[in-house]
């Protein structure tokens, strides 16, 4: 059963990730970055972190993939979508990700890895995150805070000089 | 009073230095002062400084005779260790003496100044320097230290430069004033040596003093002293005799005297006749107890005062100008002085300059009235006849001439006489040169009497001869019409206050002898005294023992006053009904009387000698420091600077080339480098992934 | 179930957002790719916190870099479209202002 | 007097000025001058009260205040305080800082600049009077050194950069030196040390740099240093070239400072480190030393007879008269070191007067050659009566402050070097000689005409002048306080020598 569920959620991931690396319509792209989104999410809720699949869900399904559809839309016209996303530097590009992936997977391969998860609780973790994040982790959980009211501000602060400038 | 007198004698030289103030500060900064101010102040202080000399007089001729002495400390001037130097006045008989000639002449002369320069332009500041001078003067004589007698030996000295060159806008006049500085700083170099080996040879001795009253007890000490293998009390007194010379006008340092006549004619009465002039002889009477122990140095100083006497006398035979013949007699009667203070009759030497005082001050203030009356026509050769126009001026002339001849009973016969009979006596009872020095003495006594009487005749007797136009060529030049001054000159006697100092200068050269009768003479009338002048001064000079009373010296005094006589008739004849004679002797002998006329030319020879060889010393040090030590400078740096092209010229090729190679390298692999600038995002990325991988492929096989 | 499955699947997400982000010309599928390699840390992070005596410092590493990529991709996407609006197009080969 | 910060004041108020001056809006640049004014004036109030409560019984170091760690890896401290040595110096700095801003008041080209700069020489000449510190002390003698290069060479006559550039390489070379044996002291002295007061005993001397009985060369380098590098200073024959162009050079009041204040910073540094710090060798050369100050005397009036400029005159008369300065220094007599220090701070007055006088008529006429002149008494007549005053200060007369120096110095030196001193004696009739010719030649005789319009000596000239001449004329009459004030330590600094000229046995007797 966990290998199904397991071997379920890889496929999704890992095959939407190609969709998403092999597409040359950037909107397909757009699309099938949400199995891989949602994948990624399994994976989480089952490697007992409930609350980061869910957030993962809200935030990367929920938020910026749709900031990414939006932007899409905005700057590519429909009739060019089929060839919206095109590629270059296969030559260079695919022998060094070929490259890549032998060395990870040496690295992989050069220890084995044996613990079991079976037998291991499936206990709620949000409260212990909480806990940690007003406690050891406050001051990175704060900067965090900074920075993204930092980003919300320079968004805008682009954005409007954008429309200033039209003016 | 006599408290007053002790505390407040300071006020004697501080009177004259508040004129100098009240007048000299106005006119330092541009106010022009009226001169009824300016007299009034400088003749007032005078005054008061005359009473106040007085005064110190009788409150010491009030004290016993071994109490006639007190010092009064004004501040402490230098103290360190051995060095205690006081600001303080020395208040004795000798120094008594010469406060009241000082501020006595002085004040006449201030008087007569107000006559004299009544139409000077710098009026206010011919009477400050007049009242300096009398400040100073009045320091030397009443110092009561060595250098505090220094400080006033050279303020005097300032004051003689300043006021030779009063008129400096008339250069040689500038130029005698820097000449008679300059001598008289040669001679302060001989005094400054003597004063510092006097203080060191009595350090030795644990003594270490230069007050007056302290040396006097201490300088025994000294005389196992010696310096260089000579005893060191002569060293000193010839060293600070050295200094006497500068000051007063001494062979052979006596050339400045004559030039100094530049200066105004008070000047010359009371600076070059009357006080500068004598502080040798008043120093050297000062420290008599010190001469005393140097027989030798005695000799020394004896010796240059008769040659000096001699010489003097001789170069007055052929000068024109009045002044001149007058500073050649001063020069003249100063080797007097100095012959009496060699032959250890110190008193005499006093009494001499005291009566000299009386008699030169006065012969040179009727110089000034027959000037003033010539319309500063100074040549003898254009007067004559004066009698007729001024006659107070040649009756008080005439006296002070018969003064200055030695005819008794006028003041110059007691002491000149004196003079010449203790140097005679010295030789009687100790060393056989000095029979020589008292010829020598005679020998200058009889030319004094001719050359005064020249003078007289030719100023005073016949007819004026400055209307007469060939003679005014042959003293001038042609056509040279003298001072601008048209006409007939016509001359005119004084107003009072030029004619009054005279007549009272010429009383005191009338009776000023009766202060100190001979003892010889005092016996005859059946008197004890030595001479009031001598016993006065006994507190600090000591009495000369007395000699036997000796037909000799009624000889010898009746042979003065008969040959003194004598040479007054042949130069009141040679220059009246032998003139013709004269001239032959003149046009006979020229060499001899080229040689009297110009002095032997001393003058000449110094200048050849002292003053080109030190501006050629001068320039020869000059060129050493340019072009020696200088240049070495110089060379040092042009090496500096070609050593620094070579070196700059390797850093250029070499070291910098390595540098600049460097640089050129990284230029071009820059060059090339840049080309993987692409702004392709993309090739970035890659170079990053590439990074990656490189690293791992690395960790893998390490 | 050991932690090799999620490793791999790891691995190679993160080996297609390198190949997304070193061969797409789009600025927008450039982004794609670097979601898909945060998502790969995530993963990193979240298995082996889980493998490791089930710690969970590794889930508050995650939730700072969904935070993190939530504030890339908004400033990210910002900057798209301005460079959008001045050169009218998003193509990186066209951006090229930084070359020598 | 201990741990006062007196003197830190007295040293850095003209830094004050050298941060504002330059601030100053263009339009407000002649606030400059009145700021440098203002500055002087509190420089001038510490020194009175320096003399006023200057403890004249202590040998020792007054005022001191420090140390404080400076730069601790190298023992540096700040550490500052004076004793009689110094203080008529500080004295004397005060005096003629103040004097030479109001003789700068005619300067008008880049004011900001000149004042400023004036400022900083101020400090640094000050500063090296006061340090107490070696290392202290050479970074003021630096200090100062750059001030006046600029102060020469942008403000001077027409050879100014010659003349500055000489000056500065010259003393540069002098400094290296001094460098040099400072080093030396650090390195080999008990705790690695720069603190002068540490110094000067020798116990801390170590290694190489002990006190030895035989004749240690080491020791003698050392002090042969220092002694070049402070003779260059003085100028003592031969180094003394570059006085004349300098001086010939620099503006009126920057040769008043030249005089006044940094050759006095040559004997000064001789006596503080030669004697304090190597008075077995001082013994050893004291001959030596001494027969260089005659040379000093007399050549130096030789060359000044030979001048035609006046100002260039005036500086080799300086040069003859820092001569007396070594004579005295080197007789170790009472008298002979207490003449030394008083004919440094008499010359620094009467020369400062000189200078500012020479200004005066270069102002006017626009050019300094004496036989050009002629008649000015005439024509200037205070401005004679100036003239007439300073030079006869100069030429040491009775009755004004220089013939206190000189007289002493020659009371003293004639116990040790009779001969010399006879010999010196005749710089004095030299001194009088080129005087009064110069006087003669330029401001007696007749008048010439074409300076017939000069403008007499202006007020401001007169108050430059008059602080000067007053003190010229109450120490020629009353020198008992200045005595008092710098005989304490100098009598201790003789005894410091004294020991070893006993052993030496060189000195007495020998000339």
């Amino acid at each position: 059963m966990e290998t199904f569920i397991v071997s379920v959620i890889f496929i999704v991931t890992v095959g939407s990730a190609c969709i998403v690396a092999f597409s040359n319509n950037l909107v397909y792209s757009a699309f099938a970055l949400i199995g891989t989104f949602l994948g990624v999410a399994g994976t989480f809720i089952y490697l007992n972190a409930t609350f980061l699949g869910l957030v993962q869900l809200v935030v990367y399904a929920g938020g910026i993939l749709v900031l990414i559809i939006f932007a899409v839309m905005l700057t590519s016209k429909i009739n060019e979508s089929s060839r919206s996303n095109p590629g270059a530097n296969y030559k260079a590009v695919v022998p060094l990700v070929l490259l890549l992936v032998l060395l990870v997977g040496r690295i992989l391969t050069r220890d084995v890895w044996t613990k079991d998860l079976s037998g291991m609780a499936h206990e709620p973790t949000i409260t212990a995150l909480g806990n940690l994040l007003l406690t050891d982790y406050l001051l990175p959980f704060e900067l965090v805070s900074v920075v993204l009211l930092a980003a919300m501000i320079g968004a805008a602060v682009i954005s409007r000089r954008k429309v200033k400038t039209q003016e | 009073m006599e408290d007053f007198i002790k505390n407040y004698c300071w006020l004697i030289p501080v009177l004259p230095l508040v004129g100098f103030v009240f007048n000299g500060l106005p006119t330092a900064v541009g106010i022009k002062l009226s001169r009824a101010y300016v007299y009034t102040v400088a003749c007032g202080v005078m005054l008061l400084s005359f009473l106040m000399g007085v005064g110190v007089f009788f409150t010491l001729k009030a004290l016993p005779e071994t109490a006639r002495e007190f010092t009064n400390l004004v501040w402490p001037w230098i103290h360190l260790e051995a060095i205690q130097l006081d600001i303080a006045f020395l208040i004795d008989p000798l120094s008594s003496v010469m406060i009241l000639v000082v501020t006595g002449v002085g004040f006449l002369i201030h008087i007569y100044s107000t006559g004299y320069m009544r139409e000077d332009k710098d009026y206010a500041r011919f009477f400050t320097y007049l009242n300096l001078f009398c400040f100073m003067m009045l320091i030397l004589v009443m110092g009561d230290n060595l250098m505090l007698l220094f400080v006033g030996w050279e303020g005097v000295g300032l004051c003689s430069y300043l006021l030779i060159g009063f008129w400096y806008e008339h250069k040689p006049n500038g130029v005698a004033g820097m000449k008679a500085f300059i001598v008289n700083r040669i001679g302060d170099f001989g005094f400054m040596v003597g004063m510092l080996a006097l203080f060191w040879a009595l350090y030795n001795t644990g003594h270490a003093t230069l007050t007056f009253t302290k040396l006097k007890t201490v300088v025994w000490f000294l005389q196992p002293q010696t310096i260089l293998g000579v005893s060191a009390v002569t060293m000193i007194c010839l060293c600070l005799f050295v200094g006497a010379t500068g000051k007063s006008a001494q062979i052979p340092l006596y050339v400045w005297l004559p030039d100094a006549m530049a200066g105004p004619t008070p000047v010359s009465a009371l600076i070059h006749a009357a006080t500068m002039v004598t502080a040798g002889v008043y120093m050297i009477a000062r420290l008599n107890f010190l001469f005393t122990l140097s027989p030798a140095a005695l000799g020394a100083v004896a010796t240059i005062g008769a040659a000096t006497a001699f010489i003097g006398a001789t170069i007055g035979f052929a000068q024109n100008d009045i002044k001149k013949v007058l500073a050649y007699s001063t020069v003249s009667q100063l080797g007097y002085m100095f012959l009496a203070l060699g032959s250890g009759a110190y008193a005499a030497g006093i009494f001499h300059l005291t009566t000299h005082a009386f008699f030169k001050a006065c012969l040179f203030l009727g110089s000034g009235s027959v000037i003033l009356g010539m319309h500063h026509e100074q040549d003898m050769r254009l007067m004559g006849g004066l009698k007729k126009y001024m006659p107070i001026t040649f009756m008080t002339f005439l006296t002070a001439t018969i003064a200055i001849a030695g005819i008794a009973p006028f003041a110059g016969f007691f002491s000149k006489d004196e003079i010449l009979w203790q140097a005679f006596a010295r030789a009687v009872h100790g060393p056989k040169v000095y029979y020589f020095l008292w010829a020598l003495g005679v020998l200058g006594a009889m030319g004094t009497a001719f050359y005064m009487l020249r003078c007289v005749t030719l100023t005073f007797f016949g007819t004026l001869r400055a209307n007469d136009k060939k003679t005014r060529e042959l003293v001038h030049g042609p056509h040279k019409d003298h001072h601008g001054h048209h006409g007939d000159l016509v001359p005119h006697e004084q107003p009072w206050n030029v004619t009054l100092p005279l007549v009272v200068l010429a009383l005191l050269s009338l009776v000023g002898g009766f202060l100190n009768v001979p003892y010889i003479i005092t016996h005859f009338f059946g008197g004890h005294s030595s001479g009031l002048f001598n016993e006065w001064l006994s507190p600090v000079i000591p009495l000369q023992a007395h000699h036997e009373v000796s037909s000799l010296e009624w000889v010898l005094m009746f042979k003065s006053v008969l040959v003194a006589a004598v040479c007054m008739y042949l130069g009141y004849k040679a220059y009246t009904s032998w003139q013709t004679g004269v001239d032959r002797f003149v046009k006979k002998f020229p060499r001899i009387y080229d040689a009297v006329y110009n002095k032997y030319y001393v003058d000449e020879f110094y200048h050849a000698v002292f003053v080109r060889g030190v501006l050629l010393f001068n320039k020869c040090c000059f060129s050493v420091d340019r072009y020696i030590v200088d240049a070495l400078v110089n060379l040092v740096g042009r090496f500096g600077a070609v050593y620094s092209d070579i070196i700059g010229w390797f850093d250029n090729f070499f070291v910098d080339g390595l540098v600049n190679g460097s640089g050129s390298i990284t230029d071009f692999t820059g060059a090339q480098l840049k080309k993987l600038q692409t702004g392709n995002i993309q090739h970035y990325a890659y170079g990053a992934v590439l990074g990656v991988v490189v690293v791992m492929i690395l960790k893998i096989l390490m | 179930m050991t932690i090799t499955p999620f490793i791999i699947m790891a691995v190679i997400l993160f080996c297609l957002g390198i190949y997304i982000v070193c061969t797409r010309v789009n600025a927008i599928g450039f982004l794609l790719g670097i979601e898909l390699i945060l998502n790969a840390a995530s993963v990193n992070f979240v298995a082996f916190a889980r493998y490791h005596e089930n710690e969970i410092g590794g889930q508050v590493f995650t939730l700072f870099i969904i935070a993190l990529a939530a504030c890339e991709s908004v400033i990210a996407l910002a900057i798209v479209l301005g460079v959008y609006k001045n050169y009218k197009s998003i193509n990186t080969t066209n951006i090229s202002s930084m070359k020598h | 007097m201990e741990n006062v910060t007196i003197l830190t004041w007295i040293t850095f108020i003209p830094m004050l000025g050298v941060i504002l001056i330059p601030f100053l809006p263009k339009a407000w640049e002649g606030a400059s001058k009145w700021i440098a004014l203002v500055l002087t004036l509190p420089q001038l109030a510490i020194a009175w009260f320096i003399f006023s409560h200057f403890n004249t019984a202590e040998a020792g170091f007054q005022f001191v205040h420090g140390p404080f760690p400076w730069i601790s890896a190298f023992n540096i401290h700040y550490l500052v305080g004076i004793d009689s040595i110094s203080v008529s110096m500080v004295l004397l700095t005060a005096l003629i800082s103040f004097v030479s801003v109001v003789a700068s008041w005619g300067i008008n080209k880049n004011l900001k600049a000149y004042f400023a700069l004036l400022m900083l020489l101020d400090t640094g000449m000050m500063g090296t009077f006061v340090a107490l510190d070696f290392f202290l002390f050479y970074v003021f003698w630096e200090l100062m050194l750059l001030p006046m290069y600029f102060l020469i060479g942008i403000w001077g006559g027409p050879r100014r950069e010659y003349a500055a550039i000489k000056f500065f390489l010259y003393t540069l070379l002098g400094s290296v030196f001094i460098l040099i044996v400072m080093l030396a002291l650090y390195l080999f002295s008990e705790g690695n040390l720069f603190d002068i007061t540490q110094l000067a005993n020798l116990d801390n001397h170590l290694g190489r740099l002990a006190v030895t009985d035989e004749f240690n060369y080491f020791r003698f380098f050392c002090w042969l240093g220092l002694f070049v590098g402070f003779a260059i200073k003085v100028p003592m024959f031969p180094f003394h070239t570059w006085l004349p162009d300098a001086h010939v050079e620099a503006p009126t009041a920057i040769s008043v400072i030249l005089a006044g204040v940094l050759l006095k910073m040559g004997t000064y540094g001789m006596l503080r480190f030669n004697y304090m710090l190597f008075p077995d060798i001082t013994a050893d050369c004291a001959t030596v030393v001494a027969v260089f100050g005659v040379i000093n005397i007399v050549y130096g009036a030789f060359c000044a007879m030979a001048q035609t400029d006046l100002k260039k005159l005036i500086a080799y008369s300086s040069v003859s008269h820092m001569g007396f300065v070594l004579l005295g220094m080197s007789a170790f007599t009472t008298a002979g070191i207490n003449g030394a220090v008083l004919q440094m701070f008499n010359h620094g007055t009467i020369t400062a007067m000189l200078f500012i006088l020479v200004g005066v008529i270069y102002d006017r006429a626009h050019h300094r050659d004496i036989n050009g002149f002629g008649g000015l008494y005439t024509l200037m007549p205070r401005y004679g009566v100036w003239i007439a005053f300073a030079f006869f200060a100069a030429l040491g007369l009775p009755g004004l402050s220089g013939f206190i120096g000189e007289a002493l110095v020659f009371m003293g030196a004639y116990k040790t070097f009779p001969a010399l001193t006879i010999a010196a004696l005749s710089g004095v009739v030299l001194g009088a000689a080129y005087l009064l010719w110069t006087i003669q030649r330029a401001f007696l005789g007749p008048v010439n005409e074409k300076y017939r319009d000069l403008p007499d000596i202006s007020v401001r000239e007169v108050i430059s002048l008059l602080p000067l001449g007053v003190i010229v004329l109450i120490l020629g009459v009353y020198p008992m306080p200045m005595i008092r004030l710098i005989n304490a330590s100098l009598v201790s600094l003789n005894e410091i020598v004294k020991p070893f000229l006993d052993t030496a046995g060189v000195v007495a007797g020998m000339f």
